[in-house]
């Protein structure tokens, strides 16, 4: 069913602490979980939900953006009307840079005003999550809400950079507080805000008018008064993902299959970009437990506790322990790793070994050799 | 239409009787093959490495999985504006519809798609082999040799020989002989259903063919024989690669094997001879703490708790926990149960082997087979069969 | 597969034996209309825009360029990962092949697939039919009235009423009568062979249907007349908007005429309700000094160095110098001479009209027709005949 | 036939002075023609001659471009291996944007490598012709030049911006200048240079070592005497599309037909993104003469010399002469233009009367109301 909902991804003020991971990629297009990028999970969600046209708000690095989404046939949203738009800022002028996320929504008006959908979905791509937008699109319409923020119960102590939400008894969001705040409370903002069309355009405007630059900063928190912002909690899984120990943390947590499938299945499937790559291959002697490993690897070693992406080879008596390596890495014959995150298309040498901590994992930069 | 110096008909009617009940709803060509693939998946991505890039795909039997898989050809790369891939079912005409008759009846009908392109080469190809070849070596050879029609040739075993068509050839490669199955053969090449014809003498042949009184119809044992009486110009191309006919379930389940070898002599690994297919969107494979793996190839999406030992495991398969899988292969989204044993076997998309129960042997002949879909189970569930 | 709450199952396989030449190597679906589009194009379009986005294409009759034409669905926005349109020939089972009987059994023969996405509705509809309407306003009346089926009617005039299938309806529109094309007709409500069913129902009618003897398997002739004596809740759903039935050639030529109205009933300029097709790339249209062009349509690609009225011109048309072309419709690709008179015709594609000739005439009761790629010219050259 | 030949677009460095037309989109993407954008004809080239891989180096203003060429299908360019590879300038370097093209091809050195492609040719995209780059290869290698510069005959003064060119009798090119020279020739450069890719690769190295970072001015031309710079003589039709005069001349001259045929077909037919447009409706009453119109224009008054693009509503009484109506351009009732250019949707009102002259028509802004 095709939801009046249209979707923005938001790639603009990305905060994130990952390090060599976005050295020459945008958040979004950090690798994940064996075969994915971080924003085929919030894409797909939207996919999945109904969402018939999806802004994407790129920023800077995004040629692994436009790369990755192409015209968005992997999420069948290459469509006559709808579908899916990259929408770098404007390069003729550099300042664009520099300003905030209200001044692409104001670029954009056309685009939005365009568009006969009644409501807009603003969200990030850092979220490892699995989404229905139709169910939070009811809630806000029964509860008559302006604005419905996605919520996340976050009892502990976590590893991503998350803000902060405080509720009412009815639900209503009263404090928001970014992720350095001191605001105690065990609630977290998914970074996703329901509303319809003709709202978020008068914020922009307004707080544009009033030299504010920033919509949740800007144009949403100080008016949690003076509209109905309520809270719509997410059950399932959530993965924040932009710090180094998130990023770990969460990849690692898909070894737990209650995770996995709940992750990858429930609502729906999790679309990515295909790639013609054949099954993994076991070999005599190979010894892989607990762990998930994506296509067209070999392995001939042993792989425990780790996350294998496309094409790795794990080549005789190599050790991979409690290690995430990704695209087409090679681990020598009697390489190990320990506690690892292997960037692209890295070498490691036979008898190489190299260890980190869960913490701090030893990261390796791309196509480099070891 | 743009004018192609060779385009390819690619015969994907087979109906795979031998392949039982694997092929009872699916066209033989696609028959699932070595964790990812179907079967069809070789011959399309062979004429898209070759540099062919105008395929006729000829159905009949079950096409409605074979037409939905192969859409208009976008995974081989052959959604092209000009020629690209076409699937031509029999049809009916002003007269009245013909099904193909047999392989050569089949190009017959369709000349006039052939036509369009105005081909000097045709390739005829069939979509139930298992091989990877450059269409366009072949291709040389025959205009080197200023061919009418040349036959790809493999070297069988002599006992195999009584089988297939046997060619005999001179020193040069030309044919000399060609018999269909002999009880005698006097060679051990082996043609592999591959033709390359100049369509001028192809046309001319199907045409006389058409006419005559009676005629299977077929390449094998009615053009090939035909050509060679009116001394026209066949030669042989050798190959010796991998190349399997996979048409009974015994020979289905060895070549998923032999992908299982150390060094196995059909190469999926090679970068640049990519083997083109529909690429399920499914999560990496998840491995339990429990789980053992070796000698075996596991696609995207499986679930693996249990043992698994010289086997392939398609997408979405799941293994429960203590099962055991040897020497098998496992199918799209079937589900081994905790506890199940699957040795030498065959089990089919979606089917279900239950907790505790044992499908095939390591001291059998013959290959255990489980139809897509079916479900095997113990009389009683395990609990109360072994309550713990 | 995904669940849909109603698919349609377009019947495309009409022969068009009554448009003659221009359905020679084509099937009546895939007829050029409107300058631009073939026939099927305003059913798919409906579709897409009425939500619809499972469709299954019913194929039997020289598919070859309508299976091109559709391919996968892109042109209509139906290449969908679930759903989306998918081409349905007769095929060959384990007990042979079995060509459509009838509409209702080219139905019956595609259960499965229907089944595939468990839909509540389906759809039926013509490949033959020119109309813009919204089906999911009639499939809300047809969930209001919890029907059985609903049939979408037109009103016809009288005098027309016999060559149509004729209801009968109550104050709510619940049908009580049926008659396929009566000689006195009770009603001028006529069938337009647009149908929503429940699935359940149809389901049980077409098995019912199929093992009935004699029965012609037809949905006018057999399913609905079956149905309304078993009692069950048929209700008409009422269009006013504009619906041609292009089955003559007359009528072809009259829809495209249509089309020139200054006012025309059938609006395909409406930005909220594209017709979708599949675009030539050709570049823009060129009038020459000496052109003149009144009340007509004309495509991209075309040439006209002559006068243009009352006419519809598809792409890649050529009008030479000093031609004059009334009335008449001239379809992809076809050339008109220098000094040539085109009246009350139509050309078909690729066809030529040489120098100098006249095809058709103001004074004719018919419509003259071109045949594709048929070439009119004078025994003599126009340069001798008439020398300068 | 596959050429073993890679495309390379380049929009770095454009010479152009487009005033209006290029204020929100970049030269490549400028409508020309009814229906197309002037990239549209060299992309076609190669996709006619068989070159299998294009990349086009984006530098600013380039969403349209994007929107425009999608994943390349329109081009058949949609391809499992090799294809169309759009390569912007990468945003986490704003001095990025000031640098030359040759640091664009040194960023992209991996692109090249991972190519087998032997030859490159790198255009750009203002040239509005139809070229036969098979033929020109061939010239290439039977003459054993190192570099291969398409040349055409230029005899009259000419409205667009060019380098000229200067060869020996053997064809060899001994001199070529920017356009602000004072070489005497009639003979203009059509900036299409085909050389292998290695050698590509070792000018892009050598130049910008020396602190140099310009392809044509700094690595081609003090080469000349080093290097086998030889000319391949275009024949066909050739339209130098970068200041408003030429732009203005080139698309008057598809008004005859040879031209029309000329550049539209052949060697090949050049291809755009398509849109779903009924046809053209004349209404009784309309006057449509030496004109080259788009589909879904509807016309009911007088169109004469002009070129309409796709949707133009010309109404009752108005008149359209001598000028160029982009995409879903309204002329009101007894509206009046006389060499004018309506960039994408402006409205004209009704009896409002416009007039330029051939050599500064009158512009019109985008949307704009007049």
């Amino acid at each position: 069913m095709k939801l009046p909902l249209m979707g923005v991804i938001n790639l603009i003020h990305e905060t994130e602490e990952m390090g060599s991971l976005t050295a020459s990629r945008c958040l979004a297009t950090v690798p994940f979980a064996g075969r994915y990028r971080l924003i085929d999970f919030v894409l797909s969600s939207m996919v999945n939900s109904g969402v018939p046209r999806v802004a994407v708000f790129a920023h800077t690095k995004f040629r692994s953006l436009m790369d990755h989404l192409g015209s968005g046939g992997n999420w069948d949203l290459h469509r006559k009307q709808n579908g899916l738009f990259v929408l770098p800022p404007s390069m003729e002028d550099m300042t664009d840079f520099g300003k905030g996320d209200l001044y692409q929504f104001y670029r954009n008006r056309d685009y939005f005003a365009r568009s006969g959908l009644e409501y807009v979905v603003v969200a990030r791509s850092h979220m490892a999550c699995n989404v229905d937008f139709a169910a939070i699109l009811d809630q806000h319409r029964e509860k008559g809400s302006d604005i419905t923020v996605v919520c996340k119960k976050w009892p502990h102590a976590q590893t991503g950079l998350t803000r902060k939400v405080k509720l009412d008894a009815g639900g209503r969001v009263v404090e928001m507080q970014d992720h350095f705040g001191r605001l105690a409370s065990d609630l977290v903002s998914m970074e996703m805000y329901i509303m319809r069309k003709d709202l978020l355009m008068d914020l922009v405007e307004t707080s544009l008018a009033q030299g504010k630059d920033h919509l949740v900063r800007h144009a949403i928190v100080p008016r949690l008064s003076e509209l109905n912002v309520d809270a719509y909690m997410h059950d399932g899984y959530l993965g924040v993902v932009n710090t180094i120990p998130s990023y770990y943390r969460h990849n690692m947590e898909l070894l737990n299959p209650d995770v996995w499938n709940e992750l990858f299945f429930r609502p729906g499937p999790i679309f990515t970009k295909v790639k013609d790559e054949p099954p993994t291959r076991y070999r005599s002697g190979s010894q892989a437990i607990h762990s998930l490993v994506a296509n067209g690897c070999e392995i001939e070693g042993t792989v425990e506790n780790s996350i294998l992406f496309r094409g790795v080879k794990v080549r005789k008596g190599a050790v991979v322990r409690n290690s995430i390596v990704m695209q087409n890495g090679i681990i020598g014959e009697n390489g190990r790793l320990e506690n690892c995150i292997l960037d692209k298309e890295v070498e490691i040498r036979p008898q190489q070994q190299l260890r980190g901590t869960s913490e701090m994992p030893f990261m390796a930069l791309k196509r480099n050799v070891i | 239409m743009s004018r192609n110096e060779c385009i390819a008909m690619l015969l994907a009617g087979g109906e795979g009787r031998r392949l039982g009940v694997l092929t009872k709803d699916l066209a033989k060509p696609a028959v699932h093959f070595g964790g990812k693939y179907r079967i069809i998946d070789f011959t399309l991505s062979n004429c898209v490495n070759s540099g062919i890039e105008t395929v006729g795909v000829l159905t009949q039997y079950q096409p409605l999985v074979l037409n939905q898989y192969l859409g208009i050809g976008s995974p081989w790369g052959l959604d092209r504006r000009e020629g690209g891939m076409h699937v031509l079912p029999p049809y009916v005409r002003q007269k009245g519809g013909v099904w193909y008759k047999g392989t050569a009846n089949a190009i017959y009908q369709n000349i006039g798609f052939i036509e369009r392109y105005e081909p000097e080469y045709v390739l005829i190809i069939s979509g139930d082999h298992i091989y990877k070849m450059d269409y366009s070596l072949m291709l040389e050879q025959h205009k080197r040799n200023h061919a009418d029609a040349t036959i790809a040739v493999i070297t069988v075993p002599w006992a195999d020989a009584s089988r297939f068509g046997i060619l005999s050839v001179d020193e040069e490669g030309r044919v000399v002989e060609f018999a269909e199955k002999p009880k005698q053969p006097k060679s051990n090449l082996a043609s592999m259903g591959v033709y390359i014809f100049s369509w001028r003498v192809l046309k001319e042949a199907l045409i006389a063919d058409e006419a005559t009184s009676p005629s299977s119809h077929d390449f094998g044992k009615d053009i090939i024989p035909k050509l060679l009486a009116d001394q026209s110009r066949l030669y042989s191309y050798r190959f010796d690669g991998y190349w399997k006919d996979v048409g009974t379930i015994e020979s289905l389940w060895e070549a998923n094997m032999d992908l299982l070898e150390e060094e196995p002599s059909l190469d999926l690994y090679d970068r640049d001879w990519r083997i083109y297919s529909v690429n399920p969107n499914r999560p990496a494979q998840y491995l339990s703490p429990e789980a053992t793996v070796l000698s075996s190839m596991i696609n995207e999406g499986s679930v693996v708790e249990g043992h698994v030992n010289r086997s392939v495991l398609f997408h979405g398969v799941k293994v429960g926990e203590g099962s055991v899988i040897e020497d098998s292969v496992i199918m799209p989204g079937a589900i081994i149960g905790r506890g199940a044993k699957v040795v030498r076997a065959i089990v089919g998309e979606g089917a279900v082997v239950g907790e505790g129960c044992q499908v095939g042997s390591a001291a059998s002949e013959e290959i255990a087979v489980v139809g897509s879909g079916d479900v095997v189970k113990l009389e009683k569930p395990l609990e109360e069969a072994n309550p713990i």
